[in-house]
């Protein structure tokens, strides 16, 4: 189904008008920029009913296939969707492991039943999904997983600790990599992939209090806790290459997530806001040469991000080192939002001392919050410097470090 | 004009020896990380007994003259004091007190001065009211006003990051006066007719309220010599950097020590984490930027007051320790990985620390600016 | 101002596809380095018959309309020429003879068109004359005079960094005349009777020549359009800054290629030395920065001329390959160690190609400030 | 021998007339900015002579013992010299490496033969000392030095080369790093250290151009070079132990050179004479806000380095590690002077395209050459990145690398 010029801006016209027409107020509370910021109770029924609105209204997972819930249409029409939720800064997507991780995982590998039982929930986040890969005591080393998975007859009982588990407290499953076996030549020979059930006896999930003095990730602890053989997904055995596709999902290097944004990023044009608000010596910081030019700054490495994403799109632009892009874009990110979300505290004169909860703290103290929460993309997900390392070895074809 | 062909010297009494040994050990001892933390807890703005003892080794007349219970020695004693305090993150009023009284010093009439400043050296809070809500660094920007009627003064606006004030036994207040900037003194009694409002503030060690003036009134007698006020809030500008500037050489040695034992203990792939350069190298930036600060911290102590000179120096000390904080303490959270990214990591309590000393009396960029106008 | 909420596309069409296909394989064929190296030493400024195949293949008249012999295409063609070029450091007089054949187009008579533009699309190199011994960026500050007598036009003044001039058939100058700006083409006959001397310049690529005017006259037909001449000198300006842009990518490029071979062949302590995340991080960073700029560079060829929107985007592309390649290089010379300090590594070729790129036409910082006015 | 305030000023007064009065003119050439760089013969014949005329007013080798040609002066009167020097900006004391490196070596460990045959003439600079510690293919890598000393009988026989030995066109000796012993346990128990004649069969001295296209550097090469045995200094295979005494000399960490500055940097004051004289759009590029930041930025540098090394002297100031600031002094000073020298060249518009030798390169061009000419000091004696490694460890108490 090839769509004409014309129907495709007539679609966009008409979400267009549906976001602006339904487009939630100002709840009252700072909302979370990230599933992975949801720290409370009231954020969470907010966004949870906020995504059910858009999928009701046949915005999400519209190129997911009907038998499951999806839409059925081609993806160029919910890539207009998703463009245009990000224009007009709509609240983010929050059941994102679902929407980007587990649903393009079960859609590809997953069982008649699997797909039957778990897509539709995804979609009316009705069904939250978290995320169990990292370990407390492998940050980076994910092929280090030491979660036992011990087979008992057509059970699997599950012991150890998973961290990092955002939205732990409110899903209903996870996908899981865990140690089938032990003592294996190769590390990740031993590994298998689970969809498991949260609510099961042996499954503890403990808040953990975030460097922003807030809660949202969970650290989850597995003891003796019995799984269905069911919940594999892949082959016992193979969790490591299966784990290996979710994460090409995560880093949008392949396609097939439902749509949707799952993040709300801080924009340079905010901080261009805030300057022209704050005060220098009476007079607006943006007249300050030198706040101009990191500003300026800014503004560049922004569109660097657009530019590298549209480049990318070009074939004979990207001969030389054709995945330098695709692999370099968290590490791009996450490091600008992190620099950029600093300065724009410094901007702020003595009143960047004020924190969250603060009346005189601008916009609610977001940016103190937001610089703080930026060392999760910077930290989470292969470190900063863990994706030096991959982007030299694997683009450059630098020796291993 | 600077004269890049000096030689410059540091100057470094037995004082400054003896003092920076002994507020080493104290610190050490009266402020380890756990304390630091349940500091953050606790219902009382600061710990008494602590305090006290900070009053009966004679910390809080160290600048003070001997005339007045002092010890008749100077900031650069001061900065002894306050570098081992920031090391360990310590709470308490030490810097704003010793502001109030070199605020007196500056600017307080006989009187005020016998009255105030023994209270002072024996432990009596003082709490400076001189940011308002704009957050511009500039201290002569002032809407906070004082009305003349007959011999009293009629208070109004909103002071903001008054440090310890809830506990304050005195308050100097920056006020708008007839057009002028002007320094009024309120006591506990003035102050009790306020309305203060603690502040929720991003390093949480601190104590802040804000002073709301609406409806205060005092006599007229509570002003300080109009004649000094401009001399005396640039004294208490560049003290106020100097003392930041010794907290913040502090933190960044004392996030080091952190971010160092971690590199040291923790591994990954089956390697210590200390042993990747990505961690290694900028870690020891971080300590060069450590010695570059505290060398001009200690140069700018030993300058202090001395016209131009001490000027660029504290300035020039002020922009580079709040940069090494900076820089330490964002590095610092990016190093512990995961448990950096938690409340329990000690390190996001620096970086806290470092917003705060960076972002009060002028970030390195103003300062820098400062010094432009200044040396070419 | 600038919207940030724009979809920003790249055009990149089917002859630019292919241009950039053969250049790359004709750079790399006509410009191995040891070739770079060999032209450095030669006698003569650039390499007759490599010129004569660039003629032939019809890349002088990319930008110049069919009537003029040329093909019609704009400058986003000539950056798929020029990037390649840059990254083998080729020197040869394309990106000056595009540059004139520019100035032309926007500001020449009907006559002068119609006698050159022919000729350039041929193989008739060009020169530019816009520079003065000031050194500022700013084309419209203009030392060299001209001054009408009757009929003719006497020159004085000194025009600077006037690449291929020797084997220029023609220059066009600016010139200061009746206290505004004016375009002075001087034919071979003309150019003859000023005095020409090479100049020694940190990019050993490029022939670079002082023209020194005094004493030259030329006849009233060479002035250009005057009612285009600020119109002229803004388009010479940005393409100028384009196609360094493009240089400086594909020296990026280069260079990386140089000092990534480097670090996967070359051992120290039994380890490749590329595999100490000293050097390997810093080499990704370079990457990082190439990559946007090249981003960048191929934005601004599509936008290119697109009033404001094309001036933000070459001054970006500018301000942002002449940073990628300065680092570049710069970590480039410091990862190849010793050898890196010899005149044999070529990474010093690359750094001074840089410092050309970086400084001719506004370096980074220049550009951002001119970016700010733009979109603040 | 105590010498009062009184007689130290009297004796500075003396110094700087004299320096005053014999400072040599401008000899119409760049000069060069240390001994490594001395590229042509005008260079090294000025600076010889420059050098001979010092030490024969007695201004060199003031502490040294009177007995091999020195004055044996209290070593403060020295330093008074020296840094009188350094005020004057007179041209350094070329036989750098006899002066810091082989003469106070001779001094602590020679024989009174060694003492009597070398120091006098490394002070009157007849005797040109070079130093052959790298090897091509090891730069970094000290330890692995492969030059060959075979024993035969009274003799060595060398064979091998070394690299970056400057001067060693017109050194009469050297300093020698080289393997008397193979196949060790551990690669620093083979080397011996020995004091050579340059000028023997079997020994060639072939320049190496520099990047600044400019000469300096040389490369040694030993083809069966005889050398007597009482050429070791050290026992035969502690070579190590006196290569470390050695550096330690140049590193300052230890006393007992000649004095007289070894090398002229550049300083900011000269790139903010730069910054008054270069424009921007008509105006002096002084007066752009974002280069008054960055020179700010230098200024502040190069006073934290003056600063480090007043407060390295106070021991109460250095407590917690002690050895940061002297073992971080080469990377920071070699470091600030690249990066500076950088900045230089981008301040003086398109101007900063013309090169040595140009009559309009801003003078005469030496802000390019010193840009370039800084990486040896960055790539020299260990890269910076082997500093970072070194003062990560010792200092910092790190893990290996």
């Amino acid at each position: 189904m090839s769509l004409t010029k014309q129907e495709l801006d007539e679609f966009r016209e008409e979400v267009r008008a549906w976001f602006e027409e339904n487009k939630p107020a100002d709840p009252g509370f700072l909302l979370p920029l990230s599933f992975m910021e949801v720290g409370t109770d009231e954020q969470f029924y907010f966004l949870r009913d906020w995504q059910r609105k858009v999928y009701e209204a046949g915005y999400l997972g519209m190129a997911w296939p009907k038998e499951y819930g999806g839409h059925g249409k081609p993806q160029a029409l919910q890539d207009i969707v998703t463009r245009e939720m990000i224009r007009q800064k709509v609240p983010f997507m929050t059941n994102t492991i679902g929407l980007n991780w587990a649903g393009p995982l079960i859609l590809n590998m997953g069982s008649e039943e699997q797909k039957k039982a778990y897509i539709p929930g995804i979609l009316s986040a009705e069904d939250i999904w978290c995320q169990g890969f990292s370990e407390p005591d492998h940050g980076s080393d994910l092929g280090n997983a030491q979660l036992k998975a011990t087979r008992d007859g057509n059970e699997f009982v599950l012991n150890g600790s998973k961290i990092w588990t955002s939205l732990g407290r409110h899903a209903k499953y996870m996908i899981l990599l865990a140690r089938t076996k032990q003592n294996t030549n190769n590390k990740y020979e031993g590994l298998s992939f689970f969809l498991i059930p949260m609510r099961i006896p042996g499954i503890e999930v403990v808040p953990i209090r975030k460097l922003t003095g807030e809660y949202g990730f969970n650290q989850t602890f597995f003891t003796d806790a019995r799984i269905s053989e069911s919940c594999l997904i892949g082959k016992e055995g193979e969790g490591w290459q299966v784990a290996m596709a979710t994460l090409a999902f995560e880093r949008g290097a392949v396609g097939g997530q439902a749509g949707g944004h799952a993040m709300m990023s801080r924009e340079v044009a905010e901080v261009v806001a805030l300057a022209r608000t704050a005060q220098r010596g009476g007079r607006p910081a943006i007249e300050d040469p030198t706040i101009r030019d990191r500003l300026v700054q800014f503004v560049m490495e922004e569109r660097s991000m657009m530019l590298n994403s549209a480049r990318s799109r070009i074939k004979a632009l990207n001969v030389d080192r054709p995945f330098s892009i695709p692999m370099s874009s968290k590490l791009v990110g996450s490091e600008y939002q992190r620099r950029m979300n600093q300065f724009a505290l410094s901007l702020q004169g003595a009143n960047a001392a004020y924190y969250v909860g603060d009346d005189l703290a601008y916009e609610r103290g977001q940016w103190q919050r937001s610089y703080f929460n930026a060392f999760s993309a910077t930290i989470g997900g292969g470190t900063s410097e863990i994706q030096h390392n991959i982007i030299g070895e694997r683009v450059l074809g630098l020796p291993k470090s | 004009m600077l004269d890049t062909n000096k030689k410059l010297t540091i100057t470094f009494g037995e004082e400054q020896e003896q003092l920076l040994d002994i507020a080493t050990s104290f610190a050490r001892d009266k402020f380890p990380m756990d304390k630091a933390r349940a500091r953050i807890a606790a219902a009382e703005d600061f710990d008494r007994a602590v305090w006290d003892e900070m009053a009966s080794l004679g910390w809080l007349g160290i600048a003070v003259p001997e005339e007045f219970g002092g010890s008749g020695l100077g900031l650069a004693e001061v900065v002894t004091i306050a570098e081992p305090l920031g090391r360990n993150l310590a709470g308490t009023p030490f810097v704003s007190t010793t502001l109030v009284a070199q605020a007196l010093l500056k600017a307080g009439t006989a009187a005020q001065k016998q009255e105030w400043l023994p209270k002072i050296c024996e432990g009596t809070i003082g709490a400076l009211a001189i940011v308002e809500p704009h957050g511009d660094w500039n201290l002569a920007h002032l809407d906070v006003k004082a009305t003349e009627a007959g011999d009293t003064l009629a208070l109004s606006g909103t002071k903001t990051f008054v440090t310890d004030a809830a506990s304050a036994g005195l308050v100097i207040i920056s006020v708008s006066l007839g057009g002028g900037p002007a320094l009024v003194l309120l006591d506990k009694a003035a102050l009790g007719k306020a309305s203060l409002e603690k502040e929720i503030v991003i390093d949480e060690t601190r104590r802040s309220y804000r002073l709301k003036l609406d409806g205060v009134t005092v006599p007229r007698a509570n002003l300080l010599d109009q004649a000094q006020t401009a001399a005396a809030l640039k004294h208490i500008d560049e003290a106020a950097c100097l003392l930041l500037a010794a907290e913040a050489c502090g933190g960044t040695s004392g996030v080091i020590d952190v971010v160092v034992e971690y590199l040291k203990t923790r591994k990954q792939f089956d390697r210590y984490i200390g042993s990747y350069q990505a961690l290694k190298h900028p870690t020891v930036d971080a300590l060069l930027a450590l010695e570059a600060a505290r060398s001009h911290l200690y140069f700018a102590a030993g300058v202090f007051g001395q016209g131009e000179e001490g000027e660029i120096a504290v300035r020039m000390a002020k922009a580079l320790s709040s940069d090494a904080l900076a820089f330490a303490s964002d590095r610092a959270i990016q190093f512990h990985g995961g448990f950096g990214f938690t409340y329990d990591c000690d390190a996001q309590l620096f970086r806290r620390r470092g917003v705060w000393c960076e972002v009060q009396h002028g970030d390195a960029a103003y300062h820098r600016r400062k010094l432009a106008d200044l040396i070419f």
